[in-house]
This record gives structure tokens, sequence and C-alpha cells, in this order.
């Protein structure tokens, strides 16, 4: 384990940023972003959690996938190449590195329909992963299972009165290490950081939404035609706007559009996310298979927390990590539903 | 405000039991203190869940478009209204968007609106008045503004003076952080449109994504536009924008613009006045009246 | 590097069609030049201009957009420059307001018998707009060819 | 005396070039006997800037503020406010645009007697007291 | 996919001077859509025209481009062109590549590369097009004429003679309106009853002409060719077929308090009365508020008495349902009401009078005889003050409300007219008109005010009447400008008569609103065109007669009810309307149905019901909007104002523009 005082800890970043781009939660406009590390950027890593999740530099919101030429009446396809840059994290929370494992499973569990643009991503980002110190009253990662204060990732960092405590868990994270080591100290022993751990694990026990575990596990009762069928979808979605707020602030909503932009000189082809929550969703000439919002709020629910599981053994695509409780324009959110679906009544 | 919470739920409860209406659109209480969900009380028993305090942010007459609707042999639906919510339902009975019979509307008492950060709101900052209109009874009486008001068209001059190129730099900044998640549309009583154009493929404009700056600029500016006139400024938009962009200043300054140019207005506040992008008077200022009165804006 | 003299901005003109387009014609018919990156846009009425055309011009590279109508009070169909008219005042400022140069837009009055204030509006609006240069500022970069 | 036509023309808060002409305001006036110039033509020198000519004329303190042509002004003219914006300018030298209860014996007589008439006092203290 | 022709057109050196047609033409062939290009010398000539014909033949062509002169010269040509080809003409987009490129640039390169351009437009404009075809709506052979007055009568008369049917409503007993209650006429001071009454006569006689007195139009639906019109005929109480006109029950009335509307309240008239004596129909009618039958219950004198047993006390309004081709709009003025104006005390003195009363009080037929005297003692006036401009020309101010920013037009006129009758009637008599302009443009109007200065010796004097004092014992004070001598006067006058704005009929805005014609601030009635379409409404199929359009004097009028006649005729001559086919039409299943389209139509083209819209399955039932195609005029304010974009103007899509845009743009 390799620590640094946090008054030096531009000094880390400067050497992490010499192997390639590195994204840190930085402050710009009243919140909180990943964002390309600058000397002099408001890097914020007590806030828990950043407004945007790291997903988006892994699978952007937008990503052109072809390019189609027109000259005369021929036309010529040049697609787009994988990305190969190399570039580091910094900061990323548990809940969010769990987010990107779902990822892994939707993009490259198949090996014959890989997300070669995400894979791209994957290998060439290196993930440094910071511990919880003190969960967010909207946080319930351990209902899923995450461990705030052990993340995975290629390091795991904690930060203790002042000092940034870093641990390689894989060998990309070694390489990072001996890239950061010289202006790193060594410390041995864990006992500064385990105190913390404790700490941090018994305040999310404490936590406003530590029970939905037990809801959840009520869900688990239920066969997915009779959760499917519940009454009480109709309640749930009524005050559902059917905006993409949960979507796009989420770390595991991966659905996305296909789209053609006429640039008036040839054709973009682009991909870009999409929400499950907007009417025009997987539209076709036959229109919205899911016509009404209800149909739609309960898919989002359905997905996460009864299809993903089924098929990814038992994997949440929720990781708890509070973004959709506090950014939903009318506060409806997965909690809500985990509570109400599992038969507890809210307050 | 605990008062006037129970004075809502006897009312509720009595408008059930008697079955003149068939649902209450009002808040239910939630997990924290500030995540209070719209919703439909239909048992008086149910009443015990409903909420109301300096927490509840989110506005109810858009609901209406739905409920309204709905047959339920015919039986109104009762809905509870801040001051700033009865104007967006009055925009929504002269848009033809709710039937006025088949609605009981409550006024409800505010004394402003505050974040999950414990802030007053800034659209309760720059509140308009405390003021109901269109409503068939009011519970709690008009509020009164108890803080230091904010000019609302403060921010819009703060922007006026600047140079275009710090504007232009202030907008990118802004806008550069939108997400086209649409929260700042679905939740606007104005843009009820039962399809809008940037969801619909055959505008020849649909959207989905900012793929581009210009796609964040166009989305806002057409949006903006779209609601010129009507725009009730009741802040919902910025209030629900998760990527904090204080969209409410694109609004007021159409706001703004029709007061200078055309006359005061506000939307919503009357049934049956004509919008000032559906009327017109033959004396109206030409455009660009600023460069002449100003004189050195346009660059030639 | 291109000599910064040699811009010629591409400048969008919607012309009404009973007005306008034929104080275009009449332009012609008397032999005034303007800039041949004025083009014009055959429209019913000034009223019939909606703003994502606007936009859309500029996402696709026009550098000015101008609206030419019949005069106040003689509007074809009686009432359209006048709708067009508020409307306009809102969006350009509006434009303005986000920081582009409000050169850049305008709307002029021309009627049928003023081939010679065509022209001239189109000179005059041609020369701000290339004083102003490349519009940068609202353009989709998708959009663009030569730049790099 | 310096007069600023512009300044009067604020101060009344009227448009002077709605006058048609029409004269009902010298129609309606009581004081027109008393007056060198008449309402009408009060405007209409105020209209073609030469307010000056004004300051020291008979009509401005023969006016008696009845505002009858105020009344009757069929294009919101209201001549009376254009002639009480003279006045102002006439006695701003006077107490700095205000007027103070220490002014007043200026327009008083030996025996006390108003010099000017009363309603103008009224009207001047209404007006530039505040 | 549209198969796309596109022929470049040389105008001789016109443009190929200029442009590169065959450069043009090979450019353009690259252009998505285009199969065929080809470059001619004169394309609007008949070998240009075989050209299309021929490439239409060959290469099948759905569409054809023509790069050659204005649309607004030749569009008409190659649209005949293509049709006669096989291809819809709405299927045919110009290039304008003469008026706009040719003849303005002088280099050629450059000039070549705009003519491409514009090409390029055209073609991705023409892409988007569909095939339209014009709509053709039959036309009902009956005209509706709103209000009896001379406008009304004469614009009936001119349809009617030209052989259509003409429908008279009219909301007063009698047909006739303000003309009948004038007694002499200006400028030529002939009786205006001499020469309308044979016009009332031939309106009643006319084979062609069905009056509706005492009715009221209800309700209009329908548009241009075709209206349906509701006519309410308020009951008379008296049987028109079987009334003699005789009077007699008139005069055995005992209920005789009610106010002749006819003579200006100067009179007092029966329960059941004829308006005046060459009322037509002549055919009384039961005033019901004054009547005691109906009031109390007890009377029924007039039954009793009428010889023809024609009165009828249990008579109820009916309504008619008809229907017409086109409408004419007549429901005329009155003099605004003068309760406001204090200062010319009008309401405190019976000798302050206005002017239509002054008529009456002139005229033979009038509550006077003919004899004039002051209404209050029946004396006869020495000194009358004339008071011009009385609520007109007003503007802004503390008086604002009182009266009308706009000249009345007719007001100096007849005020010279009275001004001579009275120096006529009474030689030793002093009449003083005040004006603040006297305005006489009009055939022999200018030569009759100096008439009446010169020869009638009538007073002029430029000013304002500031104030009228009754003093009580008979004599009204005057206090006026002279503004020519400056100086104020005062003046001892028997009567003072007032000349009082005209308004709009009252009626008339809630017509506008059944007709959906629009009005301006002040209630008139507008015009098509201001200039061009004067005797036109906006509203297709309404048609504009007399002061409802704006203040106007008998001559005018009769020549607009003539001019509104001649639009009516031409268009009930038609057997068929063909209509646009570039017209604004409604996706319903965009529609919010907010109503924003339809304040924008200047045209009330546009409606809405309530019906189950069907989108991909989703089914939902709201409020939408449809267009009425025969009196859509393709503006397209709809369709910008419409934020879901569920308008749009066929012929001039928004995709079609953004097309050009984006062509134009490269």
């Amino acid at each position: 384990m390799l620590k640094i005082l946090m008054s030096d800890i531009g000094r880390l970043f400067e050497r992490l940023s010499s192997v390639g781009t590195l994204y840190l939660p930085i402050e710009g406009g009243g919140q909180t972003a990943f964002a390309p590390w600058r000397a002099g950027a408001d890097v914020q890593l007590d806030r828990v959690n950043t407004d945007l999740s790291v997903k988006g530099l892994f699978f952007p919101q937008t990503e052109d996938i072809a390019f189609f030429k027109r000259e005369g009446k021929k036309i010529s396809v040049l697609p787009s190449s994988d990305p190969d840059e190399p570039f580091a994290v910094f900061g990323v929370r548990a809940c969010d590195v769990r987010g990107l494992e779902v990822l892994d499973k939707v993009f490259l569990d198949d090996p014959a329909h890989m997300d070669t643009f995400y894979k791209g991503r994957r290998e060439n980002g290196a993930l440094i992963a910071l511990a919880c110190s003190s969960p967010a009253e909207t946080c319930f990662c351990g209902a899923f299972g995450v461990d705030l204060a052990e993340p995975s990732g290629d390091v795991a960092a904690w930060i203790v009165d002042n000092t940034l405590y870093w641990e390689a868990k894989t060998q990309r994270g070694e390489r990072l290490t001996e890239a950061v080591r010289p202006v790193m100290a060594e410390q041995s022993g864990t006992s500064a950081v385990d105190a913390s751990k404790k700490a941090a694990r018994d305040a999310l026990a404490a936590a406003p939404l530590a029970s939905l575990k037990d809801s959840l596990s009520a869900w688990g009762a239920n066969d997915m035609l009779t959760l499917f069928s519940s009454p009480l979808w109709a309640n749930l979605s009524m005050s559902c706007v059917g905006c993409g707020t949960c979507t796009y602030v989420c770390p595991t909503c991966q659905c996305y559009d296909v789209q053609d932009f006429d640039t008036g000189h040839g054709v973009t082809r682009f991909r870009c996310w999409d929400s499950c929550m907007y009417s025009d969703f997987t539209l076709m000439a036959s229109g919205n298979p899911r016509k009404t919002q209800l149909e739609r709020f309960r898919q989002r629910f359905m997905h996460k927390l009864v299809y993903f599981p089924e098929k990814y053994g038992g994997m949440f695509s929720c990781t708890g990590c509070g973004r959709c409780l506090s950014k939903c324009p009318v506060s409806m959110n997965i909690a809500k539903v985990i509570k109400a679906v599992g038969g507890v009544e809210n307050g | 405000m605990q008062n006037v919470r129970e004075l809502m739920i006897k009312k509720a409860g009595e408008m059930l039991s008697s079955g003149e209406v068939y649902g209450v659109l009002a808040w239910e209480r939630g997990d924290f203190a500030c995540d209070q969900t719209p919703a439909l009380f239909t048992s008086p028993e149910s009443l015990s869940r409903l909420a109301y305090d300096e927490f509840t942010a989110p506005m109810l007459s858009k609901y209406l478009i739905n409920e309204a609707k709905k047959p339920n042999e015919g039986k109104k639906v009762m809905v509870f209204l801040k001051p700033c919510d009865t104007y967006n339902f009055g925009h929504l009975l002269s848009e033809h968007k709710v039937e006025r019979d088949r609605v009981y509307a409550v006024g409800v008492a505010c004394s402003g609106i505050f974040s999950r950060e414990k802030t007053l709101l800034e659209k309760c900052l720059a509140c308009k008045g405390m003021e109901f209109h269109h409503c068939d009874e009011v519970i709690g009486g008009e509020g009164k503004i108890t803080w230091d008001k904010l000019d609302r068209f403060a921010g819009v001059e703060m922007i006026e003076s600047m140079t275009p190129s710090e504007r232009f730099e202030f907008w990118r900044g802004e806008l550069s952080r939108c997400i086209r998640c649409n929260a700042c549309r679905n939740v606007c009583p104005v843009c009820s449109c039962v399809k809008c154009v940037f969801d619909n493929p055959g505008s020849g404009v649909m959207s989905k994504s900012n793929a581009d700056e210009f796609e964040e600029n166009m989305f806002h500016i057409i949006r903006a536009f779209h609601v010129a006139g009507r725009c009730t400024d009741c802040g919902e938009c910025s209030r629900v924008c998760p990527r904090n962009i204080p969209l409410h200043l694109l609004n007021r300054k159409f706001i703004k613009d029709v007061n200078a140019l055309f006359g005061p207005y506000q939307a919503g506040a009357s049934l049956d006045d004509a919008s000032p992008l559906t009327s017109y008077s033959v004396n109206d200022p030409e455009p660009g009246y600023k460069d002449k009165a100003k004189g050195g804006e346009r660059v030639a | 590097m291109p000599v910064e003299s040699a811009f010629q901005p591409k400048i969008a003109a919607f012309c009404c069609n009973w007005c306008s387009y034929a104080g275009a014609d009449l332009a012609g018919s008397s032999r005034l030049s303007y800039p041949a990156d004025v083009k014009i846009i055959r429209v019913p009425c000034s009223c019939r201009v909606n703003p994502l055309f606007i936009l859309r011009a500029f996402q696709r590279g026009a550098d000015g957009v101008i609206i030419c109508g019949c005069h106040p009070g003689d509007c074809h169909y009686t009432s359209g420059n006048y709708f067009a008219r508020r409307r306009a005042a809102l969006l350009f400022s509006m434009l303005d307001y986000l920081g582009v140069e409000s050169g850049r837009t305008r709307v002029e009055w021309v009627s049928a018998a003023e081939g010679q204030k065509f022209a001239a509006t189109m000179n005059d609006f041609a020369k701000t707009v290339a004083s102003l240069g490349k519009c940068r500022r609202i353009g989709d970069l998708r959009c663009r060819t030569s730049e790099s | 005396m310096r007069v600023d036509n512009d300044d009067i023309l604020r101060s009344s808060g009227t448009d002077v070039r709605k006058c048609m002409k029409c004269g009902k305001c010298s129609g309606a006036c009581p004081s027109f006997d008393e007056m060198d110039f008449p309402p009408h033509i009060f405007v209409s020198m105020v209209e073609r800037g030469d307010a000056a000519a004004l300051l020291s004329s008979k009509s401005l303190w023969t006016c008696m503020s009845c505002f009858a042509c105020v009344e009757r002004c069929p294009r919101g003219v209201e001549p009376a406010n254009v002639i009480e914006a003279v006045r102002a300018s006439a006695m701003s030298p006077q107490g700095a645009n205000r007027m103070r209860p220490e002014d007043v014996p200026v327009f008083l007589g030996a025996a006390g007697e108003c010099l000017v008439p009363q309603q103008l006092l009224a009207s001047a203290f209404r007006k530039y007291s505040r | 996919m549209t198969k796309i022709g596109v022929f470049v057109c040389w105008c001789g050196s016109n443009i190929a001077a200029t442009v590169d047609v065959d450069a043009v033409s090979e450019a353009i062939k690259a252009a998505p859509g285009v199969v065929f290009a080809t470059n001619y010398q004169y394309m609007c000539s008949e070998g240009g025209q075989a050209a299309i014909r021929s490439a239409v033949a060959e290469h099948g062509l759905t569409g054809v481009v023509v790069c050659s002169c204005s649309p607004r010269m030749h569009e008409a040509t190659f649209r005949k062109a293509a049709a006669g080809a096989g291809v819809n003409p709405y299927m045919v987009e110009i290039a304008n590549i003469r008026e706009q490129c040719s003849w303005i640039h002088k280099d050629k390169a450059e000039a070549t590369a705009k003519a491409i351009a514009l090409a390029r437009a055209a073609v991705a404009k023409l892409n988007l097009d569909r095939p339209l075809t014009a709509p053709e709506t039959p036309v009902t052979k009956r005209a509706l004429v709103i209000g009896g007055g001379i406008a009304g009568i004469q614009t009936a008369l001119d349809v009617a003679d030209a052989g259509y049917e003409v429908d008279v409503v009219e909301k007063s007993p009698t047909i006739g309106g303000k003309m009948a209650m004038l007694d002499k006429t200006f400028p030529t001071l002939d009786c205006a009853a001499c020469i309308l009454t044979p016009k009332m006569v031939d309106a009643a006689a006319h084979e062609k002409i069905t009056l509706y007195t005492y009715s009221e139009v209800e309700k209009v639906s329908g548009f241009v060719g075709n209206f349906t019109v509701d006519i309410k005929k308020r009951a008379r109480s008296v049987s028109v077929d079987r009334c003699t006109g005789c009077g007699v029950c008139s005069e055995k009335c005992p209920s005789k308090r009610a106010k002749s509307e006819f003579d200006q309240g100067l009179r007092e008239r029966s329960a059941i009365y004829i308006p005046f004596a060459q009322a037509i129909p002549n055919v009384p009618v039961i005033d019901r508020d004054t009547c005691l039958k109906f009031q109390t219950g007890k009377c029924g004198l007039c039954e009793k008495v009428c010889p023809s047993h024609a009165v009828d006390y249990s008579q109820e309004d009916e309504v008619i349902t008809k229907q017409y081709g086109a409408i004419v709009a007549a429901t005329g003025f009155k003099p605004i009401g003068l309760e406001r104006f204090d200062e010319y005390a009008y309401s405190r003195s019976p000798d302050v009078v206005t002017s239509l009363e002054f008529e009456r009080l002139c005229n033979a037929a009038g509550p006077t005889k003919g004899h004039l005297v002051r209404p209050s003692d029946g004396k006869e006036p020495k000194t009358v003050v004339f008071v011009q401009c009385v609520g007109s020309r007003e503007a802004s101010g503390i008086g604002a409300m009182k009266g009308k920013p706009y000249c009345s037009k007719i007001c100096c006129m007849y005020t010279a007219k009275h001004a001579m009758l009275l120096r006529e009637k009474y030689p030793d008599s002093e009449a003083y008109v005040f004006y603040i302009d006297v305005r006489t443009p009009g055939k022999n109007f200018d030569e009759f005010y100096r008439r009446a200065a010169e020869e009638y010796g009538v007073h002029y004097i430029k000013g304002m009447v500031g104030k009228v004092c009754d003093e009580g014992n008979g004599r009204l004070t005057v206090r006026a400008s002279d503004l020519i001598e400056n100086r104020q006067l005062l003046i001892d006058a028997d009567m003072v008569v007032l000349a009082a704005a005209v308004e709009p009929d009252p009626s008339a805005r809630a017509l506008a609103t059944l007709l959906t014609a629009s009005m301006d601030t002040n209630d008139f009635f507008t015009e098509a065109h201001p200039k061009l379409r004067p005797v036109e409404s906006p509203t297709a199929g309404v048609f504009l007669s007399g002061m409802c359009q704006g203040p106007k004097d008998i001559p005018d009028t009769v020549a607009q009810a003539g001019a509104a006649a001649a639009k009516v005729i031409g268009l009930l001559s038609k057997d068929r309307l063909v209509g646009n086919p570039c017209v604004a039409s409604c996706d319903e299943t965009l529609c919010n149905g907010c109503s924003a389209c339809e304040r924008v139509c200047p045209y009330g083209a546009i409606s809405y019901e309530t019906k189950t819209v069907v989108d991909r399955g989703a089914k939902d039932e709201r409020r939408v909007a449809s267009v009425n195609e025969a009196l859509c005029q393709g503006c397209g304010a709809c369709t910008v104002t419409c934020p879901s974009g569920a308008m749009d103007l066929r012929g001039f899509t928004g995709r079609q523009i953004m097309a050009e845009v984006d062509a134009i743009c490269r």
C-alpha cells in the first residue's frame, strides 16, 4: 500500500496524467462530473455521488459508428475505428465500478456480439476507485452487495485523515502503481484504513434506505408474472413524466439508439443513449410496443430487478448509487418501487 | 403549513367520501424530507400519506391533462394548486388541454419551496406573487413573501449587459452540460404536445441526443420559442434540470422581451387573452429595435 | 491561409412570394447586382418562416439569415407579416442573447416595386455579415466540410 | 432666462405633437381674456421649441390650472400640464426645482394678497414639494 | 421516389451569356432523384415544352425542374406543359436562374456555381413534393345580404338584376336604414325619401329578392359557395299576409308612450306601429315591451279593431335555415351616444340635438311636420351653432374613451347642408359652424361647402366649442374659440347641433364572429386587402357593403354596394369553385387542439372537433384541428404557430423548405 498527503495530491494527478488522459470528478456549474484533469481544476473527492456516473467515459452519450460518403450516385462506407487511446479515471466509487461490471455483461459477455467500441475503452481505461467514507442519505449500494469501503477496480484508494492510501488490485493497477511510486510513500499494514472502512459500513447500515435489502428479498419470493402484473404499477407510474433523467444518470442503463445524420456532404451514422421511459423508445412502424407510460415505467424496473438478474446469474442492474433518487423531477424512484412492490409502505 | 395539510386532508376526505370527485391529485410523502411524489388519492383512508410542506416541489397541473380526461362516470378530479401552478392551470384551460368542468381546483397556500440543500428555490426567490387564479376554493389563504425578493429579470439583464462573446461563452458553458434527458420539457405544463417535434422522425428536426453542440442550442432555443408567450415562468424547468442549467433565463428573456415589445403579459392569468405570438398590433416595433436603441450592438 | 477579404458569407434570404420575391425579380430585371452568396428561398408569406428554418440554415453553415416580406399593412394575407414581425423580433433577440451576433439576422420589408431597395439591402446585409466573418457560434460541426 | 424645451416636454408628460390645432382648449378656457398666449398657442409654441418666449408671458400666471382644457382636449395633449411644466422651469432657479413654504412670500403682495392664482400655488406644492 | 428531369433554359443569351448552361445540366445529373438533365434555348417556347413532353415519355419522369426565369413569369406555363405530358402540375419546381442569377452577376464561374446551387435546391424541394389536385366545390346560387339600408338594398338589387336569388335580412321592422331618416342629401339637396323609396319598392317587388325584416342572422356555418345560415324571424305579432297597412290599429292603440326609434325619440309612438309612412313592408309590428296586452294581459284592442284579422298575439319567433353561396355584410352605422360629452349639455338641454335629430326636425314627415322648431318650446330658432367633429378624431387622453380616433367623413358635408337648410327656412337666422378642418374631397363637395359660406352666409369659424351652458331661460350660451382671429367667442344660441361621430352598428361585432370575418379595433369590418380587395372580407365568400367597412357617404356607399354585388355575381356565376391545393393540412396524430392556429388564421379556415385519433395503434380521444380547404389561402401562419408541427402547408412543407435551406447552405 502506498500513501500520499492530500496536500500533495496534485503531484499524483500529474504522474497519472502522463500515462494518458486523467479523468476526475471536477466541479463545474455547481455540479460534479468526470472531466479531464488540468492543473487548477476544482477536483471534488469528497462528494458522494458525482452528478453523472463514470458510464459516459466508456459508453459515451453519442458515438459515431460510420460515415457514408456520396460521390455522384455512388456511396462508400467509412467505419469509425475502435478507440485505443489510454486513459485513467480517478475517484470512481464502488457503485460506479459495479455499474461497469454490469455494462461488461451486456457489451462483452457474448464473444459473438462484442461491442468493440466499449471494449476498446475498457481495455484502455484504468480505474482508480475511491472508497466511500460517509455515504449520502440516498445511498443503498449495500442492498446489491456492493461494499462501499472496498471498491474493485485496477486500484483501490481510501482517504483517511488527509492522507490518500493506494492499493493495486490488478496487473494494470500494478503498472499504474509503478508510474506513481516516485511521488508516493510506502505504507505498511492496513490498520490506517480499516477503521475508516468499518465506519463507512456502519454509516451505510444506519442510512435511511438500509432496509431496502429486505424489501428486495420479497421480490425474489414472487415469480416474474406476478410482479409484472402487480396492480401497484399503475399508481407508481402515475407520477412519471417520461423524461430520461433516471436513465441518463444511471451507471448501468445501456440502451442506445442508432441514428443517421445527413451533414450535406455525407451521412454520419451514430449511436446515442436512449431511454425506455421515452414514448419513442424502440419505435417501429407499428408504434412503440409499450404504448403507455405504465408499461415503459414497469419495463425499466423489471429489467433492472428481474430480467437482468434472471439472465446474468442474479446480478441486479442497479447499483444503489442513489442518483435517480436525487435527480428525478418528481422523486419517483427505484427505492420507492422496491419498497412498494416488496410490500413496504412508504414512510 | 401543518395546519394547511390538515385542512387539505379534511377537504379531500370530504370530496372523496361524498363521491363528488373520483380522485385527488396531491403529494405523497417519501423517505426523506424532500422526495414527495405527485399521487392520485382515491380513498379517504389513503390520505394519511398526503404530504404538504416547504419541500413539496412538484406541480400537479400537468397531470390534469390525463386525469381530467378519464371517463370515471363524468366525475371530477380534485387537484391542489400552488399559486404559481394556478397560472399553469389557466394556460392548460386556455389551450383546451383540460376541461374546466372536470376539475375541482383547490388553491393551497405556499410559503416558498426549499431544495434538497435546504435553500429557497430560485423560482421562489423571484416569486410572481401569491394570488390564486381559476380556483374553486383556496385553502390556507394567500401566503406572504417573507424573504427578500429577487428581481425576476435581474439575471436576464446581467446577461444582456455582456458582450456577444461573453454571452456566447456563458451559454456555451451552461448548455454544454445538457444531457438531453428532456426533464425540462416533460415537466413543463406548456410543453404538452402529444408528440414533440424533437421526438417526431417526420418533423425533419428529430434529435435524441446532444450529438453536437448545435443540438443543445437547437433544442433549447426551439423549446424556449415554442413556449414563448405561453410560458408562465413557473420555474419547473430549472428546478428539475439534473445538470443545473438555468433554463429560466431563456424563458424569462422571452417574457422580458414580450413585455417590453408587445406590452405586459402574464401567461395563464386570463383565459381569453390571445397570447403574444397569436396576436399582433400594427404598431409593433420592428425586429432589431434594440440595436437602434443601443446603437453599438450590431457590428457593421 | 485564405485571405480574409476573400471571405464570401453564405446568406439565406427568405422572401415572401407577393412582395419581396417580386422585388428581387425587379432587382434582377433592373440588373442590380448583389453578392452571389445571397440565395433566395421562396415562401408564400413571411409568416411561413419557421424559426426552425433559420436555425437549420445556421446549422448547415449559413453566416446570415434575412427575412423579407411585404411592408406592414400590405400583406397579401392581411396579417401574416405582423405575426412574422413578432416572431422575428423575439427569435433574433434570443439569438443575440445567446451570443450570435445580431448583425447576422435581419428583417426587411421590401415591396414588389423596390428592386433598388432589395439589392441595396442584400449588399448591405452581405457586407455586415462579411465583416462578422464565418459564423462559428451556432453552426453544426458535422456540417462543416472544408474546415478541420 | 434659459429654458430647456426638452425638459418641458419631459416634465409635462404629454406629447404636444398630438395637437391637431382644433382650439377646443381655448374654447373652454375661462381665463382666455386674461391671456396673451391662449392655451392653443401656448401648446403650439412649446411644440415648435419656442418655450423661452413663454417664460415672461402673462399666460403663464393667468392659467388657473382648472384643467378644463385637459378634460376637453380630444387628443390628450393636456395643455394645462404643458403650462405647468413651463412654470416649473420658470420657478426652478428660485428653489432648485422645489417649492418650499419659505418661497411663498415671493408670491404674496404687501397686504398678503396672492400675486398669482391661488390654484397655482396649491398646484405647485402638490407637484414640487414632494 | 420522384424521377426528376431538369431543363436548363438559355433564355437566348439572357442566361446562357453568364451561366454555363452545359455545366449546370451536367452537374445537376448527380443530384438525388435526377434521371435526366438537358438545356435548351427557350424552354417556354413550343420547342422547349415539347422537350419536356418527350423527356417525360422517354424517361418516365414524375417531376420536372425548370431552371429559367422567375416562377412569377412562367410557373403556370410549365405546370400546364407538365400536365399535358401527364405529370402532376404541382410536381414542377422552378429554379430562378435569370432574375436571381444571370442578370445580377457578371462572373461566369460565380453565376454558374450559383445556378447549380439553385437547381439543387429546386431538386431537393421537388423530391419532397407530392402530387396535388386542386379542390373543386359546387356553388349555391343564392346570396344573403345582411342589413337593409341603402347599401344592402343596392347590393341586393344589383345581384338580383343579374338573375340570382338574394335574401335580405334586416333587424328592424322595415328596410330603408339610416338614409330613410334623412331629409335632404348633399351635394344636390334632393330629398332622400324621393330617391330611396323607389329602390325600397323595387327591392320588395323584385321576384328574385326575399326580404326578412324584423329578423336576425343567428348562426352561420359552411364556407364560400356553401354557407348554411339560420335566420331568426322575430314575432311581429301581425300577419304580413293579411295586413293591409290601414293603420287603424296604431290609431286606436292606448299605449302611446314609447319613443319613436325612427324619429330619434323626438316623437312618441304606439305599441303597435309602422315606423314610418313608406315603410316596407308596410305592416305594423307590436313592441311587446310596451304593449299592454303583453305586459298586463288586458287590452287586445288592436286585434278587435283590425278589419282584416291580421293581429296575432300567439306568433312566435321562427328560425329559417337556408343555403347561400355568398354573404354580404351591410350592417351600417349609428351615431355615437353623446351622454359623456357633458361640455355640450346634450343630456341637459333638449335644444342641443344631434345632426340626425336635426334631420328629423327638418323633415316634412318628421315629428314637427317639417316645421323646424326648438324641441323645448316649439319656437323657431334664430341662432344655431353647429359643432363638427363631436367624438371624431379623438386620440388617447383623459377623454380617451369618449370618442373615436377616425374622421367620420360625412359630417362636414351634412353640416353644410343643415346650415343651408336653416338659412333657407329662416333667412333672418344666424348659422355658426365651428370646425377643425373642413374636408370636402368629393365631386361638387367643395363647391357645396363654399355655397353655404358664400351664398347662404353661414359663419364658418375655425375653432372648437369648449362649452355649452344651458342658461335655463331657453337660451344656450356657447363658449368657443376663433383661432383665426385669436379670440374667444360667447354666442347666445337657440339651438346647438352636434355632428356626432359615426360608429359601426353594434350588431356587427356579433355578426363578425358568426362569419369569422375580422374587424379592426373600431369594429369596422376589415377588407381582404386595403387597396386591392376593398369590398371583400378576408373570409372567402363574405363581402362588405357600406358603412360597416368604414365611414362613407351615400354615393360611396352605393358605389361600394355595386362593387360588392359585382364580386358576388362573379362568384355565383361559377358552377364550381376551383381552389388552391397549396393549403394547410393538419396531421391529427400530432395535433394538440390548442387553438393557436385558429387564432392566427386570417380566414377562419380552421375549426376543431373532438375525435378519436389513432396513432400506430395508440388510441386517444382529443380535440383536433381541421382545415377547410375552401377557405384556406395558404399563407402558412398556422404552420409556424403550431408547436408540434401538426400543421403543414402543402407545396411549402417544413421539410421542403428545410431541404432547400440544406441545399443552398452546402
